[in-house]
C-alpha cells in the first residue's frame, strides 16, 4: 500500500497545481470586487472552447491560446463592466444570481455549438510518460505543472516588481485608498475580473489535457476552485495557491487509501468542513466581504 | 426635506395601493385553482404533463423563496430538499411498497429534516457568498450519496417509481395527476401565506432586513432561521414527492446545478419574496422550455439571458408588474 | 459670498445615500489660498458634504464648480485629477506597505516630478523621513495621519479636503497637525476642514461654517473673534 | 429604593482601545436621562452593553436589582429593555403597523401547528394584537401611516414607528439613540411630546442619546456627560449646561 504513495503524491500534485491555477483565478476577481463569480467555472470552459475554435482554424499554438487568453481577458471584463457593475451595490443575491445566469448562457451557447461531441483539445506534443524510480509522471502532468509554475511565477514577478503590481496591491489593501489616489476602481474592477477570466482560461485549456471537453466542465472547476479557496483562506492568493495543491493530494490520497468516492467528494467535505469549523483557512485573515 | 408632510395629515401618496386584505387573498388563493378546474379536458397528455410539471414547481418556488426571498439568506439547499423528497417518495413506494400518497409527509418530513441540517452553517454565523458555497456543497454532496448508495437509490441510473395513487385509486392519467398535485400546490400556497402574514413571517422579514434590530425586538432569530429552513425543506420535499410521482424516475441528474440555476430563476423571474411570484414563476420557466425542445442549449442560452434583463432591468420580477395591474396581486415584494 | 477668487462653489447642492437625503441646498465656497472649516453636529452633513466634493457621493441637485468647470457627479478619478484631493476620516492607507510606497502611489496619477514631490513631503514631516522604509500598519495614529496628509500632498492637490485630521489622536499629536496644517496654509494651499475640534479648527481656519440639517446656517470671519463657547452653544447647545 | 437600571463601574475594550472607562448611572422609574458628549465619547458603546449588543470588560449592569450583562440581546429585550437605532432600526420591508406587531412579537402568542391549521386561537391572537397595535400608533399620533410600508415613511415618522415598536410591549426601561437627528423642528415638539408623556403617564424610565441639546433640555430630568469613556458631568439640564469640563469636553485641546 505504501509502496503507491510517491505515486500518488506526485499526480495529486500535478492536478492539484491545475486546481491551484483556477482557485488562484477566481481569487483575483474576488479581491478585487468582494464578488465571489459563482460563473468563473464557465469563463474557465470557454477559454478551453476558445482554445479548441483557434487551434481548430489552423492557427499555430502558442497564438491560438494567448488569442484565447487575451479573448477571455474581453469577455470577463465586458461583463463585469455592463452586467456586475451597474448592480455591485445591490444584494448579494443579485450579485450571485447574475454571475449564475452569464455562465449559465455561456454554457447553453457552448451546448448548442459542441453539445452531442466529446472533443478533446490536440496537444502539440507526444503523450509520452516518465519513469522516476517507481514513479510515473506523464508529458500531460509535466505541462501542467510546468505552465502553473511558469504563471505563478510570471505573476509574483508582475505584482512585486512592476507598477502595475503596486497599484493590484493597493487596491487589494484599500479601495477607497486606491480612488483617493485617482484610480478609476470601475476600470480597475472590470480589468481584474478580465484577468481573473484569463487566468481561468489557462485552466481550462490545462484541464481539457485531463478530461475530455464537455460544456459542464466549468462546475466541476468551479466547486474545486472553491474548495481551493476556502481551504487556502479567502481571498488570499497564496492560500489559494497552497489549497489547491492540498486539495489536489488529498483527492488522491483519499481516494485510493478510504474509497474512490473521495475522488468526487473531497471537495465538498473540504469546503463544508472548514467553513463550519476552521473559516479563516490556511492563509485567511478576518472575511473580508462587504456587508 | 423628508420630513415636510405634517404629521397630522395622511401622507397624500395616492399611487400606492395597501396590502389587499387577508379575505381577497384567499379568494385569489382558491378561485384561481377553480377556475383550472376545467383545464384537463382541453389539453393533450403532453401539455397536461408540462401543466403537471409547473404544479411540481409552485411548492418548490413556493419553499425556495422563503429562505432566499423573505429570510433572505443566500442559501442554494433548495435543490437538497428537492432530491431528499423525491427519493424519500421513491424508495417508500418501490422499495417498501408503499402506496405514493402515503409518501407525501414523509416526504415533506424528510425535507425538513435536511432543512434543519443545511441551517446549521447559517446558525454558526455563516453569511453571504460562503453561506451559499457551503450550501451548494451540501446539495452536491448528497447528489453523490444518490449516486453511490447503490442498493437504495439505484445509482447514477437511478430508480423507477410505481405508478402513483392516492385511497387505492390508480392515477393512470396526467390529468388525475392534476387535480392531486392542484390540491398540493394550493395548500403549499395556503399554508405558507398564513406563516408569512402571522408573527412567524414578520419574524422572518425583520431578520431580512435588519437582524440586530430583530434581536433587540425579542425575537430570538436562530429559532426563527431554523424554522424558515425546516418549512422551505417541507413544502420544497413534497414538491419531490410530486415530481416523483409525475416523471415516474428519481435520477441524480435531475438534482445538479442546472437544477439549482432552473429554481433560481423561477424564483428571480417571478418575484423574490413573492407568493403570487413563485407560481408565476414557475408556470414561465417551466413552460418556456417546451418550446425549444430538441435544440439542446437553447434553453439555457435563452434563461440566462432572460435572468440578467431581469436583474438589471426588473428586479422585483413578474410579480411587480401583476401588482401593478391589481392590488390583489401586492404580495411582500423583494426590497433592497 | 462668492468672492471673484473663488476657486470652489457649490450652489443649491442636494446629495444623500439611498431613500436617506443629508444634504439640503449646500452653498459654499472656497477661495484661492484660503482654509474653510465646516463644523456641525453628527448628522449634519459635514462628511456627506466633503465626499459629494470629491465625487464619491453623487448630488441629486445643485452645482459645484471647481475653477469655473462643474464637477458634480463626475466620477472621483475625474475630480481628483483635476486637483482635487481628499484625505478621508479612515485614512484608508496602504497598510502593508512601507511610508514611501504609499507617497509613491499618491503621485501616480497626477504624474509630478516624484523625486521633488517626495523631498518637499519629508521636508514637511521629518518623522516621515526618518521611517520611510516603516511599515503603516506598525505605525501609530498620528503618523498614519501625517501619511496621509503627505499621499494626499504628492499629487501636488490644488484644494485639499480634510475629514477629521484629529480624530482619535491623543492631544500631543493633535498639536503636531495644527501645525502642518498651518505649514500647509502657509504655502497657499486651498484646504475644506472637517473637525470636531473646535480650538484646533479656529487656531487653522480663516472662515468657519456651521452646517446644519444640511446647510450652511452661520458663517464667521475666525478674525471677528467669536468667543469659542458661544460657537460651541451654537453647533451643539 | 433600587432603581431601574444601574450601571455600576462599567467599562467596555475593543483591542486596546477603552470605549467605556468605568461608568457608574442609574436611571429610576419614570425618569429621563440624557446621556451627551462629543464624538466617540462611548455614548452608543455605553447604550450597546445595556442592550446586550457589545460585552463589557468590567462591572455590573443591573435591571430591577438583577444582573443583566452577559444575556444574549434578545434574552435582555424579554427581560424589558426596548431600544432604537441611531441610523434607523426599523424594518424597510414591513408596514408600520406590522413594525409594532413585531414588536409585540413576543406577546401574540400564536402557535405555528395552531397556525397551519388555521386555528381560531391563533387568529384570535393576531387581531387582538392588530388591534392593539393600530391603537398604540393612534395614541403616538401616527395611527394615520399604520399601512404604509416604512421605507416610504418620512425621517421623522421612521422615527416615532420605531419608539411605538419599542413600547408595545410595555417595557420598564426605553433605551433611545439619538431620536432627534434629522428631525424637522416640528416633528421635535411631537417627539419631545410623546417622550414626556411615556415618562408621566406610564412610568417608564428612559436614557437617551442626543445630540440636540434643545431637546434634552425640554425632556431631560438629569444629564449625563461623557467624554473619553469617564463620565464628566452628572446633573439637571441647567446645571449642566453652565458646567465648564462639558464645554471643555465639546471644544477638545489644540
Amino acid at each position: 500500500m505504501l509502496a503507491v504513495l510517491p505515486q500518488l503524491l506526485v499526480s495529486g500534485v500535478a492536478t492539484g497545481m491545475l486546481y491551484a491555477l483556477i482557485a488562484l483565478s477566481l481569487t483575483v476577481g474576488y479581491r478585487a470586487t468582494t464578488v465571489v463569480n459563482f460563473g468563473h467555472g464557465d469563463m474557465v470552459m470557454a477559454g478551453a472552447y476558445a482554445a479548441l475554435v483557434l487551434v481548430g482554424w489552423g492557427l499555430p499554438y502558442a497564438p491560438a491560446l494567448l488569442l484565447a487568453l487575451a479573448g477571455l481577458f474581453l469577455l470577463g471584463a465586458a461583463t463585469q463592466r455592463a452586467l456586475l457593475q451597474p448592480i455591485l451595490a445591490g444584494p448579494h443575491l443579485s450579485l450571485a444570481m447574475m454571475a449564475l445566469a452569464i455562465g449559465y448562457a455561456m454554457r447553453g451557447a457552448a451546448r448548442m455549438e459542441w453539445g452531442s461531441e466529446v472533443v478533446t483539445l490536440p496537444r502539440p506534443y507526444e503523450q509520452d510518460a516518465f519513469m522516476l524510480g517507481t514513479v510515473v509522471l506523464t508529458m500531460d502532468e509535466l505541462v501542467i505543472a510546468g505552465v502553473v509554475l511558469a504563471l505563478l511565477a510570471a505573476l509574483v514577478v508582475i505584482i512585486n516588481l512592476t507598477p502595475v503590481g503596486r497599484l493590484i496591491q493597493a487596491v487589494f489593501q484599500s479601495q477607497r485608498g486606491a480612488a483617493l489616489v485617482g484610480l478609476d476602481v470601475h476600470s480597475f474592477h472590470g480589468a481584474m475580473w478580465g484577468a481573473g477570466a484569463a487566468l481561468g482560461a489557462a485552466g481550462g485549456i490545462l484541464l481539457g489535457l485531463l478530461v475530455p471537453l464537455t460544456p459542464d466542465i466549468g462546475v466541476y472547476t468551479l466547486i474545486r476552485g472553491f474548495a481551493a479557496m476556502t481551504l487556502g483562506g479567502f481571498g488570499s492568493p497564496i492560500g489559494a495557491v497552497v489549497g489547491g495543491v492540498v486539495l489536489g493530494v488529498m483527492e488522491k490520497l483519499l481516494g485510493f487509501y478510504v474509497s474512490t468516492v473521495f475522488i468526487d467528494i473531497t471537495a465538498y467535505l473540504v469546503t463544508i468542513l472548514v467553513l463550519l469549523i476552521w473559516p479563516s483557512g490556511l492563509f485567511g485573515r478576518r472575511a473580508a466581504v462587504r456587508v | 426635506m423628508t420630513d415636510a408632510a405634517p404629521i397630522a395629515n395622511p401622507t397624500g401618496k395616492s399611487g400606492r395601493s395597501k396590502p389587499p386584505a387577508a379575505r381577497q387573498r384567499r379568494t385569489l388563493f382558491w378561485a384561481v385553482p377553480l377556475l383550472l378546474l376545467p383545464l384537463p379536458l382541453f389539453l393533450d397528455q403532453y401539455k397536461q404533463y408540462v401543466a403537471n410539471l409547473i404544479l411540481v414547481y409552485v411548492p418548490v418556488a413556493v419553499g425556495f423563496n422563503i429562505v432566499i426571498g423573505n429570510l433572505g439568506l443566500l442559501a442554494f439547499s433548495n435543490v437538497a430538499f428537492f432530491g431528499i423528497g423525491a427519493y424519500a417518495s421513491g424508495v417508500l413506494a418501490l422499495k417498501l411498497g408503499w402506496p405514493w400518497w402515503t409518501t407525501i409527509l414523509p416526504a415533506g418530513l424528510m425535507g425538513a429534516l435536511a432543512g434543519c441540517t443545511a441551517s446549521v452553517p447559517a446558525l454558526r454565523g455563516v453569511r453571504l457568498f460562503y453561506l451559499a458555497i457551503m450550501t451548494l456543497a451540501f446539495g452536491e454532496l448528497l447528489r453523490w450519496v444518490y449516486i453511490r448508495w447503490v442498493p437504495v437509490t439505484g445509482g447514477s441510473f437511478g430508480m423507477s417509481v410505481p405508478q402513483p395513487s392516492v385511497l387505492g385509486w390508480t392515477l393512470s392519467t396526467e390529468g388525475q395527476k392534476f387535480y392531486v398535485f392542484l390540491v398540493l400546490a394550493v395548500l403549499a400556497v395556503v399554508l405558507t401565506d398564513r406563516i408569512l402574514r402571522s408573527r412567524f413571517g414578520r419574524a422572518f422579514m425583520a431578520i431580512k432586513d435588519n437582524e440586530l434590530a430583530a434581536a433587540a425586538m425579542g425575537i430570538p432569530t436562530d429559532r426563527y432561521i431554523l424554522l424558515a429552513f425546516a418549512w422551505s425543506g417541507f413544502v420544497v420535499g413534497i414538491g419531490g414527492s410530486m415530481y416523483a410521482a409525475l416523471v415516474g424516475h428519481v435520477t441524480p441528474v435531475a438534482f445538479d446545478l442546472t437544477e439549482l440555476i432552473l429554481e433560481f430563476a423561477v424564483v428571480m423571474v417571478g418575484g423574490l419574496g413573492s407568493l403570487v411570484g413563485s407560481v408565476v414563476g414557475a408556470a414561465v420557466i417551466t413552460a418556456a422550455p417546451e418550446f425549444f425542445r430538441g435544440l439542446p442549449g437553447a434553453q439555457e442560452l435563452l434563461f440566462g439571458v432572460l435572468i440578467v434583463l431581469v436583474i438589471l432591468f426588473l428586479p422585483r420580477g413578474l410579480a411587480s408588474l401583476l401588482a401593478r395591474l391589481h392590488p390583489i396581486f401586492v404580495d411582500r415584494h423583494y426590497r433592497d | 459670498m462668492a468672492t471673484p477668487d473663488a476657486i470652489l462653489v457649490a450652489r443649491g447642492v442636494e446629495a444623500g445615500y439611498a431613500k436617506k437625503q443629508i444634504l439640503f441646498g449646500l452653498d459654499f465656497s472656497v477661495s484661492r489660498s484660503e482654509v474653510v472649516a465646516l463644523l456641525g453636529a453628527n448628522g449634519s452633513g459635514k462628511s456627506t458634504a466633503l465626499n459629494t466634493v470629491s465625487g464619491f457621493v453623487r448630488p441629486q441637485a445643485g452645482s459645484i464648480r471647481f475653477e469655473g468647470a462643474e464637477i458634480a457627479g463626475k466620477a472621483p478619478h475625474r475630480i481628483f485629477r483635476l486637483g482635487v484631493v481628499q484625505v478621508s476620516q479612515a485614512r484608508d492607507l496602504f497598510s502593508e506597505m512601507s511610508v514611501e510606497e504609499n507617497l509613491r502611489l499618491g503621485a501616480w496619477v497626477r504624474g509630478g516630478e516624484v523625486a521633488r514631490l517626495l523631498d518637499g513631503v519629508y521636508q514637511s514631516f521629518p518623522r516621515l523621513a526618518e521611517r520611510r522604509r516603516q511599515m503603516v500598519r506598525l505605525m501609530s495614529g498620528g503618523e498614519q495621519q501625517m501619511v496621509a496628509i503627505g499621499r494626499a500632498l504628492m499629487a501636488d492637490p490644488r484644494i485639499l479636503l480634510l475629514d477629521e485630521p484629529s480624530g482619535g489622536l491623543a492631544p500631543s499629536f493633535v498639536a503636531e497637525i495644527a501645525a502642518i496644517i498651518k505649514a500647509l496654509k502657509a504655502r497657499g494651499i486651498a484646504m475644506l476642514i472637517i473637525e470636531q475640534n473646535i480650538k484646533l479648527a479656529l487656531s487653522v481656519a480663516d472662515r468657519f461654517l456651521i452646517l446644519r440639517d444640511g446647510r450652511v446656517s452661520q458663517q464667521h470671519d475666525v478674525k471677528a473673534g467669536m468667543r469659542e463657547e458661544e460657537i460651541v452653544r451654537r453647533i451643539y447647545l | 429604593m433600587a432603581s431601574l437600571l444601574e450601571i455600576s463601574d462599567v467599562s467596555v475594550r475593543f483591542g486596546g482601545l477603552v470605549a467605556v472607562d468605568g461608568v457608574s448611572l442609574a436611571v429610576g422609574a419614570g425618569e429621563i436621562c440624557a446621556l451627551i458628549g462629543p464624538n466617540g465619547a462611548g455614548k452608543t458603546t455605553l447604550f450597546n452593553a445595556v442592550s446586550g449588543n457589545a460585552a463589557i470588560s468590567s462591572g455590573r449592569i443591573l435591571l430591577k436589582g438583577e444582573p443583566i450583562h452577559g444575556l444574549a440581546p434578545h434574552q435582555i429585550s424579554a427581560k424589558g429593555v426596548r431600544r432604537t437605532f441611531q441610523n434607523g432600526g426599523l424594518f424597510a420591508g414591513l408596514t408600520a403597523l406590522e413594525n409594532v406587531l413585531v414588536g409585540l412579537h413576543a406577546k401574540v402568542g400564536s402557535g405555528f401547528l395552531g397556525l397551519l391549521a388555521g386555528a381560531r386561537a391563533s387568529e384570535r391572537a393576531e387581531s387582538s394584537s392588530t388591534e392593539q397595535a393600530r391603537a398604540l400608533l393612534d395614541l403616538m399620533e401616527v395611527g394615520h401611516i399604520a399601512d404604509e410600508l416604512a421605507s416610504d415613511l418620512s425621517g421623522g415618522q421612521q422615527r416615532i414607528v420605531e419608539i411605538v415598536r419599542a413600547i408595545a410591549t410595555e417595557p420598564p426601561l426605553l433605551l433611545l439613540d439619538e431620536p432627534a437627528v434629522g428631525l424637522a423642528p416640528h416633528m421635535r415638539e411631537q417627539l419631545v411630546r410623546i417622550i414626556r408623556r411615556l415618562a408621566a403617564e406610564q412610568g417608564v424610565g428612559i436614557l437617551l442619546i442626543e445630540h440636540a441639546i434643545e431637546l434634552v433640555m425640554a425632556v431631560a430630568d438629569r444629564v449625563v456627560v461623557l467624554n473619553y469613556g469617564r463620565k464628566v458631568a452628572d446633573a439637571p439640564p441647567e446645571q449642566v449646561r453652565a458646567d465648564k469640563a462639558v464645554l471643555e469636553a465639546y471644544l477638545g485641546h489644540a
